[in-house]
């Protein structure tokens, strides 16, 4: 062996190796590094490092209109792209003192349940195949694909969806939604079976989870954790409960609260929680209101386009909004939703123009990373993949 | 000295005073579309209707004048109504032109119709058509349906030009403005209407369709086209000058500035060079260009009468007095031109005979005595010989095609020439050494006009290529040279420009 | 609104559990009952023979931009610029130029997309004033082998358009000008 | 609620709090640095405030007003469900704050990503390293000028990272070495 | 003497060329892929197409001519061995871990010894009456068989533990440690787990066990190893396939730990060949189950004339001999694929156990069962 690549010596306590695991590792999703330092496959010490996909995206935003915001949140957690779409509206709509039609508000609860569920399938599936249960994987990404479907079919894209507008939505639900909902909800009920079939009490999976990456409630306050992996402690924080936004004081859930903060709590939150995203989504259809999408604010809201293209006035409306941006009045905001990951805040600063002066994103998983150290040092390599997958750190939110 | 109450803010101002500007004075806009400070109030267009408390009826504060103990409202909501029906009125016959229209962007119309109306027109009958795309004059277009017949462009022409070529035709929604029989909108101050043209009704042919106003960004400099040195808008995109646009300056060119001088923008974007050539070699970085110019004026070993500077009435003050600087103590040239363009037109409002836009500041760094060494006397001196190496500053020469081509044959003699240029051209295919320097566009310069008002002006954009600021260039070249160099920043001449100035 | 919370129970380690037999049958009784499910009928195969079959894109669905022309085919364009101005990606290029006919007067002379430039995010659609650019082309953006043939220009462009059938212009059509 | 947390804060740190405001619902106090850390630890205990938890922490550049910088902090009581906001305005000479790392470890990370994007220092952080950049960075992006299009110098391969065995044993001798003295 | 080699060498391209190889690679394609899609609820491979009867244009054919396109494709790759790679050993590794794998397959028994007389049927015997035994269906037939085969497993260590040394890298490192660690664990249990089924045939040679497999319990049940050996069954199962490194016990690999283990740094047909290397041994596994515990070449009451449906010495539905030999080689194969299959579906359904895990089943759960299993199989036996 050459000396200096690595050395391996029998005995002695204090030899340790250094295993870089990433940035390109089949597991670290979204290129993280860990630099592990390692006592046989114990890690004794954990180094995290992001950044590998850092796009600019605040910097990226000032340039931007408050509009052409949308398409780069998108690009944020991009497995629940409608969940920071809303969150980003939500966000200047509270600077601009604007209230969203009911319609509106029942819309985005839907379609953000939608995204939240491809979001914790995601986490789901993803945790079953880098434990190496492929078919598991596969049925969840099959669920997926079916929700990314309703994305689609209301938006014009799967993932990259730029589905909200300040002020409403881009457009409205198509006539068929409902039918096509009614026709995906019987299968994702059957794949979440499955799944739970499949890993909730296999020993070999549970060996896996139960015990490894645990994080006591204490710690995940301290470090900043929230949604599941808060939850999965023992707290019982969630946005939508306890700040409710949207339509969610008006429908009827239920939150999943684990007790130890270890992988399988936080593999069974996601899993319950998505069984109450179906009852959500089920509520909001059978109440959803008529009415239009987008509030009656011409500076805020395009004109339609017959009137674009047939009035002066029409015209005008729509040219200073798109030429100048929506006038945002100078001040700041903090404003804070549920995201698949936890509280996606979004802190915004204006300066009365068309583009943010500041737009900063509280990615939920960015302090979660911070605390991961801390739940994987002391177990073994194999445990940082469960641990690593169920934190569900998404590469294009933590690095923006 | 009558003293009124705005918006509940207390203002005094002179007597005969109109609303409006004692408005301004406060910092409160009033919004109008025929109102002009330049020019009479004809108050047509009521939209600065304010309200005045004891008057019965909503007054326009572009022609009432203010009197003491005068309470004035511009924002009430009567006056708010007021605009909205006003607006309504005016959009009833405005075309859907916003994407074809330059003036989209910054239109009067657009603005106020979104802080005021932003409501959808009651209107149902059909819109009146009206001339398209006439041609009111050489440099401009006029629209007749954007028209709102504020009667700006009729008033300027009257009032400032005194030419009086435009007028209404016709009555009611068929009005429009024409010239009159057999005349065009054709004096030198023409394009001015389409500044003061609220609307889009009246455009200049050269910016028609080149870009769209909100996509440039709009940097203050001023106009090089003669010795008046207007200030203006310089608005580019992409690094390219796309118009100039007056800038109100009381001491010099008010709210004008002259057809000629707007369109010497164009001197900014055409033929224009970046690269730095030093003999064959064009791949130099600027320390080993220097270098190697000076080395090479040191090995040709010349006396001080050998070498000839040639400083410009174009370039910026900073650039002369730096190149004075270089010329003196490090390239210690021994004989001093001056070149620049040719005398033109002039006239008693703006335009100015002489062309240049700092001879006062060539003067100022060179004394008064360089101006009698122009450029016929280089193009003697160069065909008497005598002359080994010559440094030429970037400049327009006085005179026609052939004369250069001359110069350039005579200069292609020389053991060096040295030219510091933003142009190509024969005279820097020349030249030994090409030096690539900024355009006043894209440096910080001092210009000087002809009634001594100096003007300094920021970069708006980049300089191509590897060229840098004039003054930068002569740094570099001393730097080359290894000779202590005192200016080596912006500032540092300026120290030096403001200090002789106080000094005399 | 009061939190109801749900305690996530933790499965006891009974020997059904612990003997790993009976959940790993478990197991294999899902799997084995796709396998056979799909050996035999390909009921639930989801899968999409993608170059032969093609799946329906909904109606929304953004894909390859196009350019609509008016009834005498002209290109519907008038090169406002507010796709361009919209468009967070900056790959639509426009020149402006003046066109012969006095009630068109703007048309773009050169109208270029970068299509692996463009983040297919729609905002040029919703900017069009004029219904000239749509992305219902139904087609989506195919791999390119070489950079140049990713830029759509004009003609490209046109020959996915359609004619518009939006009303534009108020009732401008109907009443003359009078030259 | 938080409203009276403000008030509190203000009564007992009167010349620290150099202005508040409830915009649109946010509590915001603006605090003056040197009194940052103590009103921290006091919102942290003091009963009926109880903000446990540090959301988020960001800066913000004001170019060309007086003082440029503010870091801003985003505090929030599970218990008490509550929130506010705490501003920091730092002159641009000199672009100092104590940490927060002692308080709540969150800022951990926080404090480091507003080092690495605005170049603000936090005093007696324990790893103020770069975290979304990589270390040889020149600038701090977020920073108002600095240009979006502005690329960065090549660098060079790096021959040797930091040398985590190195650390490793240093800890590991550190941590005998104290259950020698235990032991004895 | 010569036909006598020459018979082994043909022997051995039978077995090897004709059987283990063409299954073990096949199994590639139709386990990992097809298999896994048509669980997966996906298609599978079926993009390569060849066209083998003409007019019937190019057929995916269950995705067998992607196994053809791979081959050929491993071969035109680059063969990369990392900077500070011990290369003499990196190259030899791939033919260290196939040779054992291949090798193993010497005792299986494809079908018992051909009979050149006539055959009579004696206590669920074939009895060969007048004539010589041939052995035609195993290469060897040795009497320490099973011995044999824990010895060449023994060897297939050092395959997995050498590559994960020579490449220089540390997740090949690990891998390496890993497969060694895991593999010298679970022989014991292996060798513990077959003991009981020794102490019942009372025989090392793996034919004789099938022979004895034939026997009748109480004139209907089969005598198959699963039957008398149920729990040594289940461990031997997870023994063999700690044993061969797959799934679920596929640590050394675990592509979502340690990228790919030992092989991380393996390219080219020497990727293909450890790999093969491990399917083939995959293969063998089934082999050596069916073998053991799922009466090898036997088919229930078929013996050497027909069908005897209980211990009859005259066979109820008589046979030819070939047609008996056909469907024993059939039956054979159809219980190693079974197995085969079941590896798949396991590998498919499960989760990976943890490195330390892994050793505490084999040392903590399977040595103890096993062990138990062996004495009270002792204790049957010598009460019977």
């Amino acid at each position: 062996m050459k000396d200096g690549l690595f050395q391996v010596e029998a005995g002695s306590q204090e030899d340790v190796m250094v295993l870089n695991m990433g940035p390109s590792h089949p597991a670290m999703h979204g290129t993280v590094r860990m630099v592990l330092t390692l006592d046989g496959e114990t890690v004794v010490k954990c180094d995290p490092e992001i950044g590998y996909l850092h796009r600019g995206f605040e910097k990226q935003c000032e340039s931007a209109t408050w509009t052409q915001v949308f398409p780069y949140t998108d690009r944020l957690n991009y497995v629940s792209p409608m969940l920071n779409n809303f969150g980003y509206a939500h966000a200047v709509e509270k600077l601009l003192e604007i209230e969203i039609t009911d319609r509106a508000k029942y819309i985005r609860t839907i379609m953000g349940e939608v995204s939240r569920l491809s979001d914790h399938l995601t986490s789901i599936g993803a945790g079953a195949l880098e434990l190496a249960a492929m078919s598991a994987f596969l049925y969840a990404i099959e669920g997926r694909d079916l929700l990314w479907d309703l994305h689609e079919e209301i938006s014009g894209a799967r993932l990259t969806v730029s589905y909200a507008r300040i002020g409403g939505l881009k457009a409205d639900l198509t006539e068929e939604f409902e039918e096509r909902w009614n026709a995906v909800e019987p299968r994702i009920y059957e794949i979440l079976g499955r799944l739970d079939r499949l890993m909730t009490k296999n020993r070999v999976f549970l060996d896996r989870m139960q015990g490894t990456g645990a994080i006591s409630a204490e710690d995940a306050i301290d470090f900043g954790f929230t949604g599941p992996c808060l939850r999965s402690a023992g707290v019982a924080y969630d946005v939508r409960k306890d700040h409710p936004y949207f339509a969610y004081d008006r429908v009827d859930f239920d939150v999943p609260v684990g007790s130890t903060g270890d992988n399988y709590d936080r593999y069974m939150v996601r899993l319950l929680e998505a069984y109450q995203s179906m009852r959500i989504i089920r509520q909001c259809l059978n109440d959803l209101p008529d009415g239009p999408v987008n509030v009656d604010v011409p500076s805020v809201v395009l004109p339609e386009k017959d009137t674009v293209y047939n009035t002066i006035e029409g015209m005008i409306n729509h040219f200073k909004i798109i030429f100048e941006g929506i006038q945002v009045p100078a001040g700041e905001v903090y404003s804070y939703t549920e995201a698949g990951n936890g509280e996606l805040g979004f802190y915004i600063v204006s300066n009365g123009t068309g583009n943010p002066w500041k737009l900063r994103v509280r990615p939920p998983c960015f302090y979660m990373m911070g605390g991961i150290d801390r739940m994987v040092e002391g177990g073994m390599i194999a445990d940082i993949i469960p641990t690593f997958d169920t934190i569900n750190m998404i590469g294009g939110e933590i690095d923006r | 000295m009558p003293t009124a109450t705005i918006n509940g803010k207390e203002v005094t101002v002179p007597r005969g005073t109109a609303i409006i500007r004692a408005a301004a004075m406060l910092g409160i806009n009033v919004p109008h579309f025929c109102y002009h400070p330049a020019l009479s109030a004809p108050a047509n267009c009521r939209m600065c209707l304010v309200e005045v408390e004891k008057a019965r009826k909503l007054e326009p504060a572009c022609y009432l004048k203010v009197t003491d103990g005068m309470v004035v409202h511009t924002e009430s909501e009567k006056v708010v109504a007021a605009r909205q029906a006003v607006l309504e009125f005016i959009l009833i016959n405005h075309p859907v032109d916003c994407p074809i229209c330059d003036q989209a962007g910054e239109c009067k119309l657009q603005d106020y119709y979104m802080a005021y109306d932003a409501k959808p027109s009651r209107l149902t009958t059909g819109k009146v058509g009206k001339v398209k795309v006439y041609p009111i004059g050489p440099e401009v277009v006029y629209d007749g349906e954007r028209c709102i017949l504020c009667t700006r462009c009729v008033r300027f022409c009257d009032q400032i030009t005194g030419t009086s070529e435009l007028t209404v035709v016709d009555r009611g929604d068929r009005s429009e403005i024409r010239t009159f029989p057999g005349r065009e909108l054709d004096n030198p101050y023409s394009m001015n209407v389409t500044d003061i043209c609220p609307v889009g009704a009246l455009t200049t042919r050269d910016f028609r369709f080149k870009c769209r106003v909100w996509l440039m960004t709009s940097t203050d400099s001023i106009c090089t086209g003669c010795a008046r040195g207007c200030s203006v808008h310089l608005d580019h995109y992409l690094g390219e000058t796309q118009r100039y646009r007056p800038r109100f300056n009381p001491e010099v060119n008010e709210y004008w500035m002259c057809d000629e001088g707007r369109l010497s923008y164009k001197r900014l974007n055409a033929n224009r060079s970046g690269a730095l050539r030093v003999g064959e070699r064009d791949d130099l970085s600027w320390p080993r260009a220097a270098r190697m110019i000076a080395g090479a004026l040191a090995d040709a070993q010349l006396q001080p009468d050998q070498i000839a500077f040639v400083a410009s009435a174009d370039a910026s003050t900073e650039a002369l007095v730096a190149g004075h600087e270089y010329a003196l103590n490090i390239l210690r040239a021994g004989r001093f031109y001056w070149t620049g363009r040719a005398d033109g037109e002039g006239d008693a409002f703006l335009r100015c005979a002489d062309r240049n836009p700092n001879r006062a500041g060539l003067v100022h760094s060179f004394g008064e005595q360089i101006l009698e060494r122009g450029a016929d006397r280089l193009l003697k001196d160069l065909k008497s010989g005598g002359i080994r190496a010559l440094f030429m500053m970037s400049s327009a020469l006085p005179f026609g095609r052939e004369a250069v081509e001359e110069l350039a044959a005579e200069a292609r003699k020389l053991d060096i020439f040295i030219l510091a240029t933003s142009h190509a051209g024969s005279l820097s295919s020349a030249a030994t050494v090409s030096l690539p320097v900024a355009k006043h566009s894209e440096q910080t310069g001092t210009w000087v006009n002809i009634d001594g008002v100096a003007q300094t002006v920021d970069a708006a954009y980049a300089p191509p290529g590897v060229a840098i600021a004039d003054w930068d260039v002569y740094r570099r070249l001393a730097a080359g040279a290894d000779a202590e160099w005192p200016l080596d920043s912006v500032d540092a001449i300026h120290a030096r420009i403001f200090s002789d100035e106080a000094a005399e | 609104m009061a939190v109801t919370v749900t305690k996530i129970p933790r499965p006891d380690r009974s020997l059904w559990v612990q003997s790993y037999v009976p959940e790993v049958m478990r197991g294999l009784s899902i799997t084995s009952k796709q396998f056979f499910k799909n050996l035999f009928t390909k009921k639930d195969v989801v899968t999409i023979q993608y170059p032969e079959v093609k799946r329906d894109y909904p109606e929304r669905y953004r894909g390859l931009h196009r350019l609509m022309y008016r009834d005498d085919g002209q290109v519907r364009c008038v090169a406002c610029m507010c796709c361009s101005t919209a468009c967070p990606a900056n790959c639509i290029h426009i020149e402006a130029a003046e066109h012969d006919d006095t009630s068109i007067e703007k048309y773009p002379a050169v109208f270029v997309i970068d299509e692996l430039r463009c983040i297919v995010c729609g905002m040029c659609v919703e900017a069009c004033p004029c219904d000239a650019i749509r992305m219902d082309s139904g087609i989506h953006t195919h791999p390119f082998y070489e950079r140049d043939t990713a830029f759509f220009d004009k003609p490209a462009l046109l020959e996915l358009g359609g004619p518009s059938v939006a009303h534009q212009g108020g009732d401008m059509k109907g009443v003359q000008g009078h030259h | 609620m938080s409203k009276k947390v403000v008030t509190a804060v203000k009564k007992k740190f009167k010349a620290a709090v150099l202005d508040t405001h409830s915009r649109l619902g946010d509590e915001t106090i603006i605090l003056d640095r040197s009194a940052l850390h103590e009103v921290c630890e006091f919102l942290k205990h003091q009963p009926k405030m109880e903000f446990n938890m540090l959301m988020d922490v960001t800066a913000v550049d004001y170019l060309n007003r007086e003082p440029r910088f503010e870091v801003v902090y985003h505090l929030y009581s599970l218990t008490q469900k509550h929130r506010l906001r705490l501003r920091v305005p730092l002159e641009e000479s000199d672009p100092v704050v104590p940490t927060l790392t002692d308080v709540w470890r969150a800022a951990n990370w926080g404090e480091r990503e507003v080092w690495d994007m605005y170049g603000i220092r936090f005093e007696g952080h324990p790893d103020l390293r770069r975290i979304l950049l990589y270390a040889e960075f020149e600038g701090h992006p977020l920073r108002k000028d600095y240009p979006i299009q502005r690329s960065q110098p090549r660098m060079d391969l790096r021959r040797k990272e930091r040398d985590s065995v190195e650390e490793y044993r240093t800890m590991h001798r550190d941590r005998a070495a104290d259950s020698d003295r235990s032991a004895t | 003497m010569l036909t006598d080699i020459l018979l082994i060498l043909l022997k051995i391209v039978a077995v090897v060329l004709l059987f283990a190889m063409p299954i073990g690679s096949l199994m590639t394609l139709l386990g990992d892929r097809k298999q896994s899609s048509m669980i997966q609820n996906r298609v599978g491979p079926n993009r390569a197409r060849l066209s083998i009867i003409p007019g019937l244009g190019r057929l995916p054919l269950v995705g067998i001519p992607h196994f053809l396109a791979d081959g050929l494709k491993m071969i035109f790759k680059e063969d990369a061995i990392p900077d500070g790679a011990d290369r003499t050993w990196h190259n030899i590794v791939p033919a260290m871990a196939l040779f054992p794998a291949i090798v193993m397959w010497a005792v299986i028994p494809f079908h018992d010894h051909y009979c050149t007389g006539e055959i009579v049927v004696q206590n669920y015997r074939d009895i060969c009456v007048e004539g010589q035994t041939r052995n035609f269906f195993s290469i060897a037939n040795l009497d320490a068989g099973l011995l044999y085969v824990f010895a060449i497993s023994g060897v297939s260590v050092y395959g997995a533990a050498i590559a994960g040394w020579a490449s220089n890298a540390k997740y090949s490192l690990i891998g390496g440690l890993r497969s060694s660690a895991q593999m010298i664990s679970y022989e014991v249990s292996m060798a513990l787990s077959v003991a009981g089924a020794i102490l019942i045939y009372g025989t090392l040679n793996l034919n004789e066990m099938v022979v004895q497999q034939g026997h009748l319990i109480g004139g209907w049940l089969p005598m198959w190893g699963i039957v008398v050996q149920p729990l040594a069954f289940f461990i031997f199962l997870g023994a063999m396939m700690a044993e061969t490194k797959r799934a679920p016990f596929d640590m050394p690999e675990g592509e979502s730990e340690i990228v790919a283990g030992y092989f991380t740094e393996f390219s080219s047909m020497k990727f293909a060949v450890i790999q093969l290397s491990e399917y083939v041994a995959t293969v063998f596994v089934g082999a050596l189950i069916a073998t053991i515990f799922l009466g090898g070449w036997q088919v229930p009451y078929l013996y050497g004339d027909g069908f005897h449906f209980g211990n009859t010495p005259t066979a109820a539905l008589e046979l030819p001999y070939w047609a008996v030999i056909a469907l024993r080689i059939g039956a054979f194969s159809f219980k190693t694929i079974f197995i085969l299959w079941l590896q798949f579906m396991l590998r498919w359904t499960l989760p990976r156990f943890r490195y330390d895990q892994v050793m505490n089943l084999g040392w903590k759960i399977f040595l103890p069962l096993s062990l138990a299993n062996l004495v009270i199989t002792a204790f049957v036996v010598a009460i019977l």
